[in-house]
């Protein structure tokens, strides 16, 4: 269920320095969130796909996640058209559907779709821990990073213990309805999850007070980026801003 | 289909988990009629996978599991299965959910279809038949270790199984609740297949002992007394054998 | 609960994000070092929490359960909820990073708001307690849907009646978690009261 | 105070957890060398809380520790004390908390003042020395159980302690990694104690042995061979004892 198995490979995606490609993440999809424009957002998702394209993710995993954000598209193409406010509007048997709204449908799918390729090519083939630490050193506070990195390590544990006394439930008959009977049972399922890893949250603590923590977390040093990722880092630049220029000529649609 | 099925019968199970080379059960054949039976085996051969597997949490990758002469097939079918055969987990910390022990109890005859009063009802009956009266109303959560094995051993008796799997009842317990547990298993007479490392434990519960080996089980033929000499370090001081 | 990638413009993008600066900052500054696992493993579990689908009529819903880690955590539920959504765009893409900052204060607003609100009423009777349980659930989901339907329509004014679907279809997740909180209130201050600060 | 002082000793340590009637820990007097200690006990003895005492995580209700002459009273004192004496947990999981081995590994040595670049060096040695080399980037949560006992071991050897407390080290452990273990706790030559069910471990890597009982610590005088009868359910199956 939890994975990250875009982060194994060895593409040259996966091997630049994970502070570059959240930079470089972080420009391609402000540029592509603030975009107006349809060919802009169509050039965006087209360039997108080639880099994720070049990531070489596996292929049902790929499907998996775009289907879901396009589960969602799905729900924007059935409302928009015929709920979206003022403009023009076109018969369709007996329907009335928006052209606003269809522009509007249009350009959501081709943006949240560039997003998530540029995402995958570049965020999800690092691993959860170099992100956290590329993060620490482009400046989020180290209180966060820190927040970040320790709930990725207890998730595992915590998520296993949940299956576990699920599994228990299971076997004791429980099957779920829409009954007052099946709510109480996830809450005691997901209470007993809460106390014991509140338990298991004072017993790492200790772990950290017996290795010297006093309250000062202190970073090991990350590698430093070398040429490559310099190199990488001014071609996504150089993409945003080509998309970012685009978007600025007075285009129709 | 004759007149007198086997309890459970597995017929060519087959196992591996995915991304493993090796089959980690190879067709395992078994039958139980009404025996105890004990299983040993070296960490890591399979035999929790192989009780997961009878309860239809894992899905075999081949064979059929036939319980009563009828083959169990579809998540309904372990549905009933689930009724007639009580798994005992390891760590009764994953087993136990519910705030207090008469609720956990309660919560398998419930889901059975058994109405509040009835639940409770056999929930105490259950209780006092374990040596547990007045535990109603304590916190699961706060039990000690040998308590919560024998309230997890309640939970499952109250759905009145007719088989019992235990995955290594008796470990972690101290000796005064690992005697009592061979007591309760004496008493209460239910087939049952006991996973142990303590040979002492099984050799006072089961009639048959298989081993798990290189992803089969083999049956033992028959007890053996043999002598042998030990070091033992703490000779001195009043012990008991693992063996 | 979360807005997609695509949808907001500039203004609600910036809006957002800056009050999850705010609320984060704040919450980080009453958190120390002390509590960084704790909150950690909590936070952990809110992640644990979006991954358990209950049913509801014929299909089903994940938890939230933003206002029981408001009531658990007061302000420090804001860095453990926007933790959680990072994690979940990075496992999932759920989301994105430019919606981040909206999609923080659209749950963790609600959720700290919540928990600071109805935490008093857990040290009452039985059945106030039962009633915090349920408000915090409750009301942290009816503000988050308020939240984001405006996020919708300060975006663009033709996604009012999208604004209004996606209120209407909170209603009866509202419900479930507002059930499934005062549930679990009761389950911790029976098991662990030290949880949520109240010693029995 | 003399030349040589043990490393560390406890003189009437009492301990009873809040509403316990009857105090867990009665006064107990011990004192270690650079022996290698085995502690066996029932479950629920108070083994576990003596470690935590020791570590100043509990506080006891009476009694002095004193490490090399030295006694141990105020935090920062057990602040010393924690980089001396490495406590290993019985649950990897709740001792490994950063997302690499690397990390966790390097997270002692950099609270104890090493630079980052000593304490990477430190660790990359500790996981030679272990054996695990080339596991600097993996992550932990994706070890195995037996991985994370040793890098759990690692992260304490990192601090180069002068003693080990270790509790139940071998508990489901796999047989090539308990021997591993052995090995490693024979070729390091520390100090150590070592809390364990599992007779055989502390017969191979203790040379002395108490046994915790009713709130008591008690030596056992010296190792005994003796002689006795077994019954062998699975004689007739190559098998493992117990002792
Ligand atoms: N979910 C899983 N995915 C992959 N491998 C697994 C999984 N669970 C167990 N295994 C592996 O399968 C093997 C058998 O595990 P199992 O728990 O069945 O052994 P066991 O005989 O019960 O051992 P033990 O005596 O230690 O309880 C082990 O090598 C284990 O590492
Ligand atoms: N935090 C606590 N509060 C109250 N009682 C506790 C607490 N922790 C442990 N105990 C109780 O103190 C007793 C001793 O516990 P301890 O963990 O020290 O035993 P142990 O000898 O290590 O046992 P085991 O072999 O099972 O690990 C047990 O009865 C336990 O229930
Ligand atoms: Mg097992
Ligand atoms: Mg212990």
């Amino acid at each position: 269920m939890i994975d990250e198995s875009f982060s194994m490979g060895s593409t040259l995606f996966h091997k630049r320095d994970p502070k570059v490609k959240l930079i470089g993440a972080a420009a391609i999809s402000i540029v592509l969130a603030l975009c107006s424009s349809i060919v802009v957002a169509g050039i965006g998702v087209i360039v997108t796909a080639i880099l994720l394209f070049l990531s070489k993710p596996a292929p049902c995993l790929l499907f998996k996640r775009f289907l879901q954000v396009n589960v969602f598209n799905l729900f924007i193409w059935i409302t928009l058209p015929l709920t979206y406010g003022g403009g023009e509007t076109m018969q369709f048997s007996f329907l009335n559907l928006s052209l606003d709204g269809i522009r509007m449908a249009a350009l959501i799918s081709l943006k949240s779709n560039g997003i998530l390729f540029c995402f995958l090519a570049l965020l999800a083939t690092s691993s959860t821990a170099n992100l956290g630490h590329g993060m620490e050193k482009l400046g989020v506070p180290r209180k966060l990073t820190f927040l970040l990195l320790f709930s990725y390590r207890q998730l595992f544990v915590i998520h296993r213990e949940y299956q576990r006394l699920q599994r228990a439930a299971k076997l004791r008959g429980f099957t779920p309805k829409n009954s007052l009977h099946t709510y109480r049972t996830y809450s005691y399922l997901f209470g007993m999850t809460l106390v014991r890893s509140w338990n298991r949250g004072e017993r790492v603590h200790q772990a950290m007070i017996l290795r010297g923590f006093t309250g000062n977390l202190i970073p090991l040093d990350q590698p430093q980026p070398g040429k490559a990722d310099y190199f990488f880092l001014f071609t996504m630049l150089f993409i945003s801003l080509l998309l970012a220029g685009l978007s600025l000529m007075p285009l129709t649609l | 289909m004759n007149m007198n099925p086997p309890l459970l019968e597995l017929h060519n199970i087959s196992y591996s988990y995915p991304g493993q080379k090796n089959p980690l059960l190879k067709e395992i054949n078994f039958h139980v009629h009404k025996e105890q039976i004990g299983i040993i085996g070296p960490n890591g051969s399979g035999k929790t996978t192989l009780f997961q597997i009878i309860m239809g949490l894992l899905k075999a990758d081949d064979g059929q599991i036939v319980l009563q002469g009828t083959e169990i097939k579809t998540e309904k079918d372990f549905f009933m299965l689930r009724r007639k055969l009580g798994f005992l987990f390891q760590d009764s910390d994953d087993q136990l959910f519910s705030p207090t022990v008469l609720e956990d109890i309660a919560f398998g005859p419930l889901n059975h279809g058994a109405t509040p009063q009835e639940a409770r009802d056999i929930s105490i009956r259950t209780l006092e038949k374990l040596g547990l009266k007045g535990f109603e109303d304590r916190i699961t959560h706060r039990l000690s270790g040998g308590e919560k094995k024998l309230v997890a051993l309640a939970t499952i008796l109250s759905m009145e199984p007719e088989m019992l799997l235990l995955d290594e009842p008796s470990n972690n317990l101290d000796p005064a609740t690992r005697e009592r547990l061979i007591k309760i298993l004496r008493e209460q007479k239910l087939a049952h297949i006991i996973i142990s490392h303590d040979l002492d434990f099984l050799a006072s519960t089961c009639n048959q002992l298989y081993t798990m080996q290189d992803g089969q089980l083999i049956r033992c033929e028959e007890k053996q007394i043999h002598n042998h000499e030990h070091i033992h370090p703490y000779g001195n001081q009043p012990h008991l054998h693992g063996i | 609960m979360h807005i997609s990638e695509g949808i907001l413009t500039a203004p609600v993008l910036a809006g957002g994000t800056v009050l999850t600066i705010v609320g984060t900052a704040i919450g980080l500054k009453k958190l120390d070092y002390d509590r960084i696992m704790t909150v950690s493993l909590l936070s952990a579990t809110f992640f644990v929490a979006s991954l358990i689908h209950v049913p509801i009529g014929p299909g089903s819903v994940h938890l939230l359960l933003g206002g029981l880690l408001g009531l658990i955590l007061g302000w420090g539920a804001f860095p453990a909820i926007v933790v959680a959504l990072c994690l979940q765009t990075i496992f999932f893409q759920y989301g994105g990073m430019v919606v981040l900052g909206v999609n923080g204060c659209i749950i963790a607003g609600p959720a700290v708001l919540c928990g600071l609100l109805f935490k008093s009423m857990l040290s009452g009777s039985k059945k106030k307690q039962m009633v915090a349980g349920f408000l915090a659930g409750f009301c942290s989901i009816f503000l988050s849907a308020i939240l984001m339907a405006c996020a919708l329509y300060f975006a663009d004014s033709g996604f009012l009646q999208v604004a209004g679907i996606v209120l209407a279809s909170h209603i009866p997740i509202m419900l479930i978690e507002g059930l499934i909180t005062m549930f679990v209130v009761t389950f911790l201050l029976k098991v662990q009261p030290e949880i949520l600060s109240i010693n029995n």
